[in-house]
């Protein structure tokens, strides 16, 4: 075999555990990161959830070791609120999911289900995870500098950013948040560039494009978005970090100050930054929901038994995602202070995005009907992943619609709109990843009883959290702020009923993951041996040993056809992997398969 | 092929091979090309030093001559001359979107609305803006 | 390599069999990897564009204090002292009583000749100024200090850069491309020596590009002093104004990336020495060049843009 | 197994219940003011608010649909194994339908394009500097840490000058008087935000943006900053008073001005201090 990309398996530990240049480590390696990252950036949800449900009420043992203030009686004071929404935001959005949905599901399947050794890069890939350190450290070392971790909002707004006059955060915080946020995004950088070449250049024979599943074409248009987006967001962070640095005058306009501040020259735009932000940030919720959509699409069309509907279709929405997602940053600016007439564009290509979103939605159900739909854990999460992603894209709609975005704008509508994505959509698709990869990962088998215990207190317990901040949010609720009821209006006692529920369910939802972190690490350890194929899936990853081996194949696989042929007629099995022939009387749909 | 024979020149396997080798081996291009971004770069200095005080032609000569001089180094320099279609499928797209990007910004920093006061009389004119 | 017929690196093929590759992985990622530059790139300098195309009046000025209302102050007067001449106590005590200035910043003034400004005076105070300081034997003009949107090329009240400096140095780093270009030719030919050489070549005429560049910024940020209207501090820094950030911020992020770029040729200077590189297997040589063109081609756009325009 | 659908169509059904329970609680439907809660008080609250109610029927007709279509497929097709352990039924090997792709996709994209149109005029109206009402500025309101400060034009009509009165926290206006005021921030970024008259704009440095806005109803209402600001940001709350004539605004003003005269104060009095905060 003339592959370059053989090398021994390393014999030292450390260099076949830690410093390994092996995808699939380092797919584990992010899981990982990215699993612990999830439970702090959760912990940091309950207090906040603890606040707006009971304002200034002390939290149990947290408020004497997070702040102490006695002078204030354990109450949290507001600019820790601040800093816990916009830490919360970051971990999750930063370290998280994006890690784990690219890091993860993207290292681990993409060699795996193209067919080939390793990526094309495999000392980039290590560099890619292991640059994600400084990012942890400056992270959490923010915790611990004067004036505490930045308070300025995930979206980082100047010259609430830029100021050390601003805000506590603002001090040293925001420093640190910037290059924490540079070092991941150098990461997600290397990485995409990573999985790119991957995908172009090292497919195994006969693995046509159009012959990949719907996981490799989604991660594949997930790096080109970040590839693309991504350094304009390292423009702009860069251009923060010299203001505050450097002194330099990007995002502050003219003689600007803040509270007892001096004057700065100025001469800037605060709007300049949130062009340049929302330039990748907008085609970041596309990072975060796309791998999502294809991890639900082969999973649904497993479970099924039944070919994905529409799979040239579903290729191209993605692609139309994609693409559109370039142009429709302007919707998070509506009530910026940015030009009107700009806005009522912006307004159109945000309603057509909705369109290849609503034709993927469709195209899972046409997956479902007249399947044999089989109830694993993964299946299930899947399908609440299209259940919940109905609901985040439909509430889109209302934001898209520049006169409706005027009242909901910055209210708990959004927070409840994203949480649909991001909850409802990303991290169901994550936990229907985890089911269903688990085996090939780890070599081992999950408890589907304790899955479906998870899935369901999760289902239940994630609407409960987050349908009424739908309500609460056209009520007029703003977000980002830790007492209500400062306001007439948020008084109201159905809003402080509903800010209650919402905290409880918030809390139970938290406890539904343990059923999931008992499982996971109890499968781990203990969990049955895994067969190779233990869904009977057609992709190339199950063709090989569970856990694959050092280097995946024993030879390289011969691809025939796209992954989604399941119950063939005539067959004897109703799966048919991708490195058996059609049968002779099969012919495919040109446009659909 | 060993240490020994790699300094020799490779023998073109096609005549569209031999034809690029050819082509990649007379330096005669490069130098010449060298020469004519020498002299669009004379150019560009010339033309910033007399046309200084009128922005309007210097913005559109400067813009182009440089724009020449880019489309020079990357087409014959970087090989774009050479390469397949694929390097303009990955060039393209980022030229698109940072045209995009740029264009999406002058709404808002370049088309300023007109200043705001007590209701203005349609034809403000040369108005000066209030400061700060 | 270059013919759209020719095979991959062999060092880098793809096994026999797979699906027919346009190219080689590195060439996949160094182009992707330029891709992102030009984005990186785009957000710098598009920034520049507009802030440099949309700035009012009110944006940029250094002749008066940020605050300053410049519609009032939109044809204030001041004298720009040409020469000092030999009598620098007499100039400087004419200067200090005719505007009540500071020790200090008479001081700046007088050191900025040719080009000192003398600001905060009415038409009147000017002429007799300017009469003042010609009796004294300094070279003295009065002046319209109108506010300028941006500092204009050639125009050394307002604008600090050296385009002459900067052109040779276009042009050196121009050549470098062409020598690069030309190190990348001779590996594909197989001479190794003549790579070496022109590697050698590319790797000085860089470092030149970058010395020059050091020399300039040693000049705006502490070796000359500057009139008002380039800076009130007398030195060009990041923070006087909207056009030193944005300068100090595309230039530096150039020159690093120029840096980044003397630093792989060193390697592969090295590399070529140590006869790694052959007529087969001259990837690291081509990626480096493309890497270096593409430095070559931003530096080409912000050249004109930055300092011609 | 199949009985999992159960639980998404519950999921679903609960939804669609909280959405349709809201407009019959004040609490949970948009703000409106307690005494009249089925009263939008602003015209362009009334044009948002029927905007609203459009892409939420449209919205909730095509969430029924799905998640109607989604439980169903799940209920129908779930998986059964007949008495010797066999599936019951074969799945269906089909790999989709031009004709339905075509459907669903022209058909959604015309209510987008619709949608889309639909909400131009109202847009422009609320926005577009072209539409402001071409009456004198009521008054200038900046935006700062953590404060709205309200300047009047005063007697002479003109913001800027010595009479000007100042108030903070504090914007009074006339019922059914389209009511102009200039938005600024002297410090960061703060949202001017009227959530009874839906009425949201972000004040930014360096900016001055013209808001427009009117009331059909005498009395108080809330004025909110949307913008996270800092720490101070969920309190900075203001006053809004509709005045039933403008004499009545005029005799307020007029009464204000001879306090801030007598008081000698020519800037607004009463920094928020640091000791304030909950």
């Amino acid at each position: 075999m003339s592959d370059a990309h053989v090398h021994p398996r390393p014999r030292n530990p450390l260099t076949r555990y830690v410093f390994s240049t092996d995808h699939k480590v380092i797919a584990v390696q992010f899981l990982f990161s990215g699993l612990i990252f999830f439970a702090v950036g959760g912990l940091l949800a309950m207090i906040i959830r603890w606040q707006l449900a009971w304002p200034w009420r002390p939290v149990p043992i947290l408020s004497k070791w997070l702040w102490s203030a006695p002078a204030l009686g354990g109450q949290m004071p507001p600019e820790f609120y601040n800093k816990l929404f916009t830490m919360h935001a970051t971990i999750m959005i930063f370290f998280v999911i994006i890690p784990i949905l690219t890091g993860a599901f993207g290292n681990f399947l993409i060699p795996l289900m193209i067919g080939a050794r390793d990526m094309a890069f495999p000392k980039l890939n290590m560099f890619s995870y292991w640059i994600m350190w400084p990012g942890f450290a400056f992270l959490l070392a923010s915790f611990f500098v004067e004036g505490g971790p930045s308070e300025a909002g995930w979206t980082g707004y100047p010259p609430l950013s830029t100021d050390p006059h601003a805000a506590p955060g603002s001090l040293n915080g925001q420093t640190y948040w910037l290059l924490a946020l540079l070092c991941a995004g150098i990461s997600s950088l290397t990485g995409s560039i990573n999985y790119i070449t991957t995908v172009v250049m090292l497919r195994a024979p006969g693995m046509k494009m159009f012959r990949m599943p719907m996981t490799v074409w989604s991660l594949f248009i997930t790096a080109l978005l970040q590839a693309f987006a991504l350094p304009v967001l390292t423009s702009a962070l860069v251009m923060q970090l010299l203001d505050r640095t450097a002194g330099t005058n990007f995002f502050s306009p003219v003689g600007a100050s803040v509270g007892n501040g001096p004057a700065v020259t100025g001469g800037g735009a605060p709007l300049l930054f949130q062009h340049l932000f929302w330039f990748y940030s907008h085609p970041a919720v596309y990072v975060m929901i796309l791998p999502g959509m294809g991890i639900a699409s082969d999973v649904i069309s497993t479970f099924s038994r039944k070919p994905l509907f529409g799979y040239k279709p579903m290729v191209v929405a993605l692609a139309a995602i994609a693409g559109l997602g370039f142009i429709v940053w302007g919707h998070h600016m509506f009530q910026s202070g940015m030009n009107p007439a700009l806005g009522a564009t912006f307004m159109v290509s945000t309603m057509m995005i909705a369109l290849p979103s609503a034709i993927k939605v469709f195209n899972w159900i046409g997956t479902m009907w007249g399947g044999r739909i089989q109830y694993t854990s993964a299946m299930l999460n899947a399908m609440a992943f299209v259940s919940m992603f109905i609901i985040g894209g439909l509430s889109g709609i209302f934001m898209a619609a520049t006169p409706v975005d005027i009242h909901i704008h910055d209210t708990y509508f959004i927070v409840g709109h994203i949480h649909y994505v991001l909850f409802g959509g990303s991290t169901f698709a994550i936990f229907a990843g985890v089911y269903y990869w688990f085996p090939k990962i780890f070599g081992r088998t999950m408890n589907e009883g304790l899955g479906k215990v998870h899935f369901l207190f999760t289902f239940i317990f994630m609407t409960g959290t987050f349908l009424f901040m739908h309500i609460v949010g056209w009520h007029g609720h703003m977000r980002r702020i830790p007492d209500p009821t400062v306001y007439e209006f948020l008084r109201a006692p159905g809003v402080v009923w509903m800010n209650q529920f919402m905290t409880i369910c918030a809390f139970a939802l938290g406890l539904a993951q343990v059923p999931f972190v008992l499982n996971f690490f109890y499968s781990l350890v203990a969990g049955p041996k895994a067969e190779a194929n233990p869904w009977k899936a057609n992709s190339l990853e199950w063709t090989t040993a569970s856990p694959p081996p050092h280097y995946n194949f024993e030879d390289l696989p011969r691809v025939f056809h796209a992954p989604y042929e399941y119950s063939v007629p005539g067959g004897e099995e109703d799966y048919l992997p991708q490195t058996s022939p059609l049968p002779p009387n099969i012919t495919l749909d040109p446009v659909m398969a | 092929m060993t240490e020994a024979d790699a300094s020799l020149p490779i023998v073109p396997a096609t005549p569209a091979q031999a034809a690029a080798a050819a082509d990649v081996e007379s330096h005669a291009p490069y130098l010449k090309i060298l020469f004519a971004l020498f002299l669009l770069t004379v150019g560009e200095y010339l033309f910033a030093r007399f046309l200084k005080d009128s922005p309007g032609p210097l913005i559109f000569g400067l813009v182009l001559l440089a724009s020449a001089k880019a489309a020079l180094v990357a087409w014959y320099f970087m090989h774009l001359k050479y390469e397949r279609f694929w390097v303009f499928l990955v060039i393209g797209p980022a030229l698109l979107m940072a045209f995009i990007l740029t264009l999406l910004l002058f709404p808002d920093f370049v088309m300023l609305p007109d200043p705001l006061g007590e209701p203005v009389p349609a034809t403000s004119g040369e108005a000066p803006r209030p400061a700060g | 390599m270059t013919s759209a017929d020719a095979p991959p690196h062999p060092a880098h093929r793809p096994s026999a069999d797979a699906a027919p590759a346009p190219a080689t992985p590195g060439k996949v990622a160094i182009w992707l990897f330029l891709a992102t530059e030009i984005m990186f790139f785009t957000g710098l300098l598009g920034s520049y564009i507009v802030f440099r195309a949309g700035s009012p009046p009110t944006s940029y000025s250094n002749l008066y204090a940020p605050a300053a209302q410049l519609d009032r102050l939109k044809d204030a007067r001041g004298v720009v002292l040409g020469a000092v001449g030999p009598d620098a106590d007499g100039v400087a005590g004419a200067i200090a009583s005719a505007t009540g200035k500071g020790e200090a910043e008479v001081a700046r003034i007088l050191a900025a000749a040719p080009h000192g400004v003398v600001n905060g005076l009415d038409e009147k105070g000017a002429g007799e100024l300017t009469a003042a300081l010609g009796k004294l034997g300094a070279k003295a003009e009065a002046a319209s200090l109108r506010t300028s949107n941006w500092p204009r090329p050639y125009d050394p009240l307002t604008n600090p850069l050296s385009i002459d400096l900067t052109t040779v140095n276009t042009f050196i780093l121009i050549c470098s491309s062409a020598t690069m270009v030309l190190a990348v030719s001779a590996i594909q030919q197989g001479r190794k020596g003549r790579c070496s050489l022109f590697l050698l070549a590319t790797l000085v005429l860089g470092g030149t590009f970058l010395g020059v560049q050091v020399f300039e910024y040693h000049e705006l940020l502490e070796g000359r002093s500057y009139p008002i209207g380039i800076s009130p501090t007398g030195h060009f820094t990041p923070e006087v104004s909207l056009f030193a950030s944005c300068f100090f911020t595309v230039t530096g992020f150039h020159g690093l990336h120029v840096a980044a770029g003397v630093v792989t040729l060193a390697i592969v200077f090295l590399g070529s020495l140590l006869g790694r590189f052959s007529a087969q297997d001259f990837g690291a040589v081509e990626y480096a060049g493309l890497y270096w063109h593409f430095v070559d081609v931003v530096w080409i756009l912000l050249f004109t843009i930055v300092y011609l325009i | 197994m199949r009985y999992w659908s159960l639980i998404f169509a519950l999921a679903a059904a609960f939804s669609v219940g909280a959405f349709a329970y809201a407009p019959f609680s004040p609490d949970w439907w948009l703000p409106n003011t307690v005494a009249e809660p089925g009263h939008v008080v602003s015209k362009a609250g009334r044009e948002i608010d029927a905007l609203f109610i459009i892409i939420l029927w449209l919205t909730g007709g095509v969430f029924v649909a799905t998640q109607a279509a989604l439980v169903w497929a799940q209920f129908r097709y779930a998986d059964r194994l007949d008495a010797e352990g066999k599936p019951a039924r074969p799945a269906r090997y089909f790999h989709g339908s031009q004709r339905l792709e075509v459907i669903w996709t022209i058909i959604p994209a015309g209510i987008l394009v619709f949608l889309a149109l639909y909400q131009m005029s109202t847009w422009a109206d609320v926005k577009f500097r072209s539409a402001a009402p071409r009456t004198p500025v009521l008054a200038e309101l900046t935006g700062r840490q953590f404060q709205w400060m309200v300047k009047y034009p005063g007697p002479d009509g003109k913001v800027g000058t010595a009479d000007d009165l100042f108030t903070v926290n504090d914007l009074h206006l006339v019922k059914d008087e389209t009511a102009l005021i200039h938005l600024k921030s002297s410090d960061v970024i703060h949202s001017f935000f009227l959530p009874q008259m839906r009425i949201k704009q972000d004040a930014v440095p360096g900016m001055t943006i013209p808001v427009w806005f009117d009331c059909d109803r005498a009395g108080r209402y809330e004025l909110a900053c949307a913008e996270l600001c800092g720490w101070g940001h969920y309190k900075m709350r203001g006053d809004v008073v509709v005045h039933e004539t403008r004499a009545e605004f005029e005799a307020w003003q007029a009464a204000k001005l001879a306090e801030q005269g007598r008081s000698q104060v020519g800037e607004p009095e009463g920094e928020t201090s640091e000791g304030d905060r909950q």
